[in-house]
């Protein structure tokens, strides 16, 4: 089923490895990223929101 | 005439009043109070339109103003902050224009007579950009002295003015009033108004 | 209806004959940008006229874009617009004539001035012509996306930068077949089909642009 | 009364918020699965073509991102006219949430095109039409994205952002149909259900990665919702309720 | 002396931060009027390969003009101008402090993103180092000098076109001498000689301009 | 300390005043009064050095303020009709900023502290543009609590502030002279300071 010989072979795409891996590299980098990213922007604006809420519900009470 | 059920305003996220409401009949002035912040310029943009309401309604001869919109502003005159003058166009211009933008017939004497009025007779033809801040106000004011809509809306329509022109505003109103006009109005200077039945309301 | 539109476009134009300086910097600007490309490209003529036609409409884009910011920006400050929201008529037709005023002050003088600055790129007559006929076309489209823009943005900070960023990308189309009606007639292929799709351009931008700015007046009005 | 109630229930943050949280790791896992199965078709199993050698491999990235730079900008589009219709709350910020992503898959579909092309062109870039308007369509997200950014009402900037991409939609015809109106470099669409010129590993290997960029960015849009909704919410009782564990806000 | 220049440039770039869009918004100003040209010119590589330093360098200044505006006018309007030139030391250092914040604001992003472009229009490795390199060097210029502009415009109404109006001209040396260095390299010939020139230019309108600017700045706050 | 001798103003081509004099001394406050359009910000603004007085002289200390304008303005407090501060900065990275450059020393304490008392406890790390008119003139004012100068210029200071605050702000004046400070100011609105010796100087 698989196409290529060797390991060489698949990371030199032909001669045109750079352009290839180039592309997927970036591509591959920044869908790992963007998710990080994200995952803790909202990590984030819990613990903010959490630490807000729990000073205002504190001077409610006080 | 006017009628104000359970107004509620938002702004950026802060809820500014909820649950306002007031009725005002002909010859009657709303007289909005409340401390910096308490959200008057808000609410004045709500009852002009301009600002939709988080929650409630405003009614106008018993409809709501969105409903008849273009019917409702035909009898409105709204003052806001800003003068609404072209420094580039003397005092009659400014005046003329701002009649024909609103689609009222102001004839050129009559604009004149106003402009006397306001105490800005000889600068009919001075460009209003050498006019002080106070004159730039009283070209703004000119407005009312012809303006024969039922609602008047103003946001502190007294700021910048001297004594003098403090009574003479104050006077227009009343005269308003007396013809069985209504109006609404903010200001932190307290001003007696003459004539017509004052009603109060306070934000915050 | 056609009363108030007429009124707006009164007013701005007595506006804009008040303070002429306004009218004069816009060409001045366009002026200078379409000398400065000599300057940074070098004075070969053949290279010269090859970048004529994209050079002049580009430099009107940018001279149409940069009157853009105070199309609205003056009645906001002093409160006009306000007043103008509160009339008893649709905003539409208010904007409809601030459009037309400002084609007027801004885009028909660059139209009129172009073929004088293509001559100092040696473009032949009937592309002057052309160049011309271009602009005239496609210059009210800009005013109309330009208004779109300017409303968007109004009252806010960094304002013109932001304009520019919204509206650039929707001139493409018009700088496209504008450049390229000139380009063709260079090359002796005639501009017919460009001018036309320009028109067209135009038309849609114009029968929608006022509705849209009026849109997001309202919005920055609350 | 009855079907308006329905209606806010269904767009309602409070209902949305957890909704969300459990459709995320679905999402995501489909993404996972998807990609791999993508790539082990598209860079193991399937052949080289016979004009361009290997480098046309890079075909497995630059057509899903392509396609997802369009699609996004459609829904986004799409929750701006709903939004601007029926002045719902979550539509402004489902916009919001996409935009990020549909900017980096416009980007993503340039650098992959850039990087293709060289090799094919022998230039980086060539100012065609389709290069082109995708160019346009990055700017018009930036654009959007700037000009949120810049408003701070948030209810003012939802409906001014939605107004420009309601204006800015008119992009995505032409970059689609750009091949086939103007003569360019760039190859026309060579996907169409009657009949494909590419061999089947190739097309499933490429419907499977578009498969994984597809969820992957709703998996993205959904968590940055979610963040969008707690900052924009965070006065209501339901954050509350959520956040701190407390019932909601009758309780209180 | 320091003191005063160290909070200034703190400050604006404080706030420059808060509102990073500004920073963006130029960025990529810069990156569509360099694209509109070849859209308007057409897309022939060679045409393009000789277009680009001019087409670049005049985007830089188009895009650093467009910021200028801003400069002066935010601590204008809100008063804040006033009191710095009510601070009990000269006016000038502040000016020095705003004209060195707006270069990191504009300025150096604009150099360290113009490679990238270059490479749309295929300059060749060199050229493009030059090119980075004569923007780090020219760009402290079009701040300075667009800091006198835009103090001499301050508060006129139309004051953005009629800046560019004024600034433009002024900024044509630092055009021919920086669009210059990298045709030159791309020649073959090698920028030094235009690279220094540009060098001169700088520090001659470094150390002029704040004090122009801080005197034009008085005669705006009578 | 302060005295002015035959000042005269001419704006675009109108003679505002001429031949106005007067002396103040430390404790006293000189209340500025006209009509719109009297010259009072005019003048306000010869007295700070930035309008050239078109005949008279300005002393401080018996010197004339432009031979001296360094340490003049190192002992003078302006506060004019905009409140010069950030809108995206917090009550206290303005306040903080404002004395930095202004080349005064202020500690975080001290600021938090003159926040609480215009009222702002609880905003200081809330950026300024989401404030109300009345609140930014607050921040504004903040700058007068811990202002040690000698000599306060203050252009209609009571302006969008509400009663509360005008109350609040009446006091600080007050203290002011009642420390040996010298203050300048005008107002449309009469207002009560409670302390210091006021007197009156009217234009036009
Ligand atoms: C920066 C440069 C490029 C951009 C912005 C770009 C943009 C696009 C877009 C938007 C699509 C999707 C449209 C559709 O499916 O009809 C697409 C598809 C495609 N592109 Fe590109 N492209 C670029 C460079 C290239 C290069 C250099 C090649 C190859 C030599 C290439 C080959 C393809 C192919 C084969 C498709 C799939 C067409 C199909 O089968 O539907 N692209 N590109
Ligand atoms: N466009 C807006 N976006 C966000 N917040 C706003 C907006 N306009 C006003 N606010 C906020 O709403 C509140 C009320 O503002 P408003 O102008 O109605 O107050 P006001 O009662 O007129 O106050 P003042 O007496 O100071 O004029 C303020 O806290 C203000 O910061
Ligand atoms: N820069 C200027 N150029 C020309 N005329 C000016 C300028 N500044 C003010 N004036 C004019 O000078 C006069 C006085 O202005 P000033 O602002 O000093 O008045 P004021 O007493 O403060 O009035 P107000 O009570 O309205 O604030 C006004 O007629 C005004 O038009
Ligand atoms: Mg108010
Ligand atoms: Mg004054």
């Amino acid at each position: 089923m698989i196409y290529w010989n060797s390991f060489g072979d698949f990371i030199a795409m032909g001669g045109y490895g750079f352009y290839v891996w180039g592309s997927f590299g970036l591509t591959v980098a920044i869908m790992a990223i963007e998710p990080v990213l994200v995952g803790r922007r909202l990590k984030n604006t819990q613990a903010r929101l959490k630490r807000q809420l729990r000073a205002e519900s504190r001077k409610e009470t006080a | 005439m006017l009628a104000a059920e359970q107004l509620a305003c938002v702004r950026g996220e802060r809820r500014l009043f909820a649950n306002v409401g007031f009725r005002l009949d002909g010859g009657e002035l709303l007289y909005l109070q409340g401390r910096n912040g308490a959200g008057k310029t808000s609410l004045l943009r709500m009852l002009i339109g301009l600002l939709p309401p988080e929650a409630g309604q405003i009614l106008w001869r018993g409809q709501d103003i969105h409903e008849q919109i273009d019917e409702y502003r035909a009898e409105l005159c709204y003052l806001g902050h800003h003068n609404a003058i072209k420094e580039e166009l003397t005092p009659l211009e400014n005046l003329l224009l701002s009649a024909r933008l609103a689609d009222e017939t102001l004839s050129e004497d009559d604009a004149l007579d106003a402009l006397e009025q306001v105490g800005l007779a000889g600068r009919e033809d001075l460009a209003c950009k050498y006019l002080s801040q106070g004159q730039k106000r009283r070209v703004a004011l000119a407005r009312l002295v012809k303006e024969r809509r039922a609602l008047w809306v103003l946001d502190e329509p007294f700021v910048a003015l001297d004594v003098a022109a403090v009574a003479w505003l104050a006077g227009i109103i009343s005269g308003h009033l007396q013809r069985g006009g209504l109006a609404v109005m903010t200001t932190h200077q307290p001003v007696d108004i003459p004539a017509g039945t004052v009603r109060e309301l306070r934000l915050g | 209806m056609l009363k108030i539109i007429a009124a707006v476009i009164g007013r701005d134009l007595k506006l804009a004959l008040r303070r002429q300086a306004d009218i004069v910097s816009a060409l001045f600007f366009f002026i200078i940008v379409v000398s400065l490309f000599p300057l940074g490209v070098g004075p070969e003529p053949d290279l010269l006229r090859k970048l004529a036609p994209g050079v002049l409409w580009v430099a009107a884009l940018l001279a149409t874009m940069l009157s853009l910011p105070r199309l609205f920006a003056d009645d906001h400050r002093d409160g006009t617009l306000e007043q103008l929201a509160l009339a008893p008529h649709p905003l539409g037709l208010a904007v409809t004539g601030k459009v037309f005023a400002h084609w007027l002050v801004s885009g028909l003088p660059l139209a009129l001035l172009a073929p004088v600055l293509g001559l100092q790129f040696d473009l032949p007559t009937d592309a002057l012509l052309v160049l011309t006929g271009s602009l005239l076309l496609g210059t009210p489209a800009l005013s109309g996306i330009g208004a779109i823009g300017a409303a968007l943005t109004l009252g806010l900070r960094g304002g013109g930068i932001l304009l520019s960023l919204l509206v650039l990308p929707l001139y493409i189309p018009v700088l496209i077949f504008g450049a390229g009606a000139v380009d063709a007639t260079v090359a002796g292929l005639g501009g017919e089909g460009h001018l036309s799709l320009l028109a067209a351009l135009t038309f849609a931008a114009l029968g929608f642009a006022p509705w849209a700015s009026a849109a997001a007046l309202k919005i920055a009005l609350e | 009364m009855k079907d308006r109630f329905n209606l806010y229930r269904f767009a309602s943050p409070a209902t949305f918020y957890p909704l969300a949280g459990r459709m995320i790791p679905w999402f995501a896992a489909f993404a996972a699965l998807f990609g791999l199965a993508g790539l082990y078709l598209g860079m193991l199993v399937a052949p080289t073509d016979f004009q361009q050698g290997e480098g046309y491999r890079i075909i497995f990235i630059h057509v899903p991102a392509s396609w997802m730079s369009m699609f996004i900008y459609l829904v986004m589009a799409f929750w701006a006219a709903i939004g601007l219709a029926f002045n719902t709350r979550l539509s402004g910020m489902m916009a919001q949430a996409l935009a990020p992503t549909g900017a980096l898959m416009a980007f993503l579909s340039l650098w992959t095109g850039a990087l293709w092309g060289k090799p094919m062109w022998g230039a980086w870039w060539v100012w065609d039409a389709r290069l082109t308007s995708e160019l346009i369509l990055l700017f018009l997200y930036i654009g959007y994205m700037a000009l949120v950014a810049a408003i701070d009402d948030p209810r003012r900037a939802d409906k001014a952002g939605g107004l420009l991409l309601l204006v800015g939609v008119v992009n995505i015809p032409i970059i689609y149909f750009s091949v086939q109106w103007w003569n360019t470099l760039h190859q026309g669409s060579s996907v169409n259900l009657t009949k494909s010129s590419m061999a089947v590993t190739m097309l499933w290997g490429m419907l499977l990665m578009a498969f994984c960029f597809w969820s992957y960015a709703i998996a993205v849009a959904l968590a940055r919702v979610r963040s969008i909704l707690l900052e924009r919410e965070r006065h209501t009782d339901w954050v509350k309720a959520e956040l701190l564990g407390v019932g909601d806000g009758e309780r209180a």
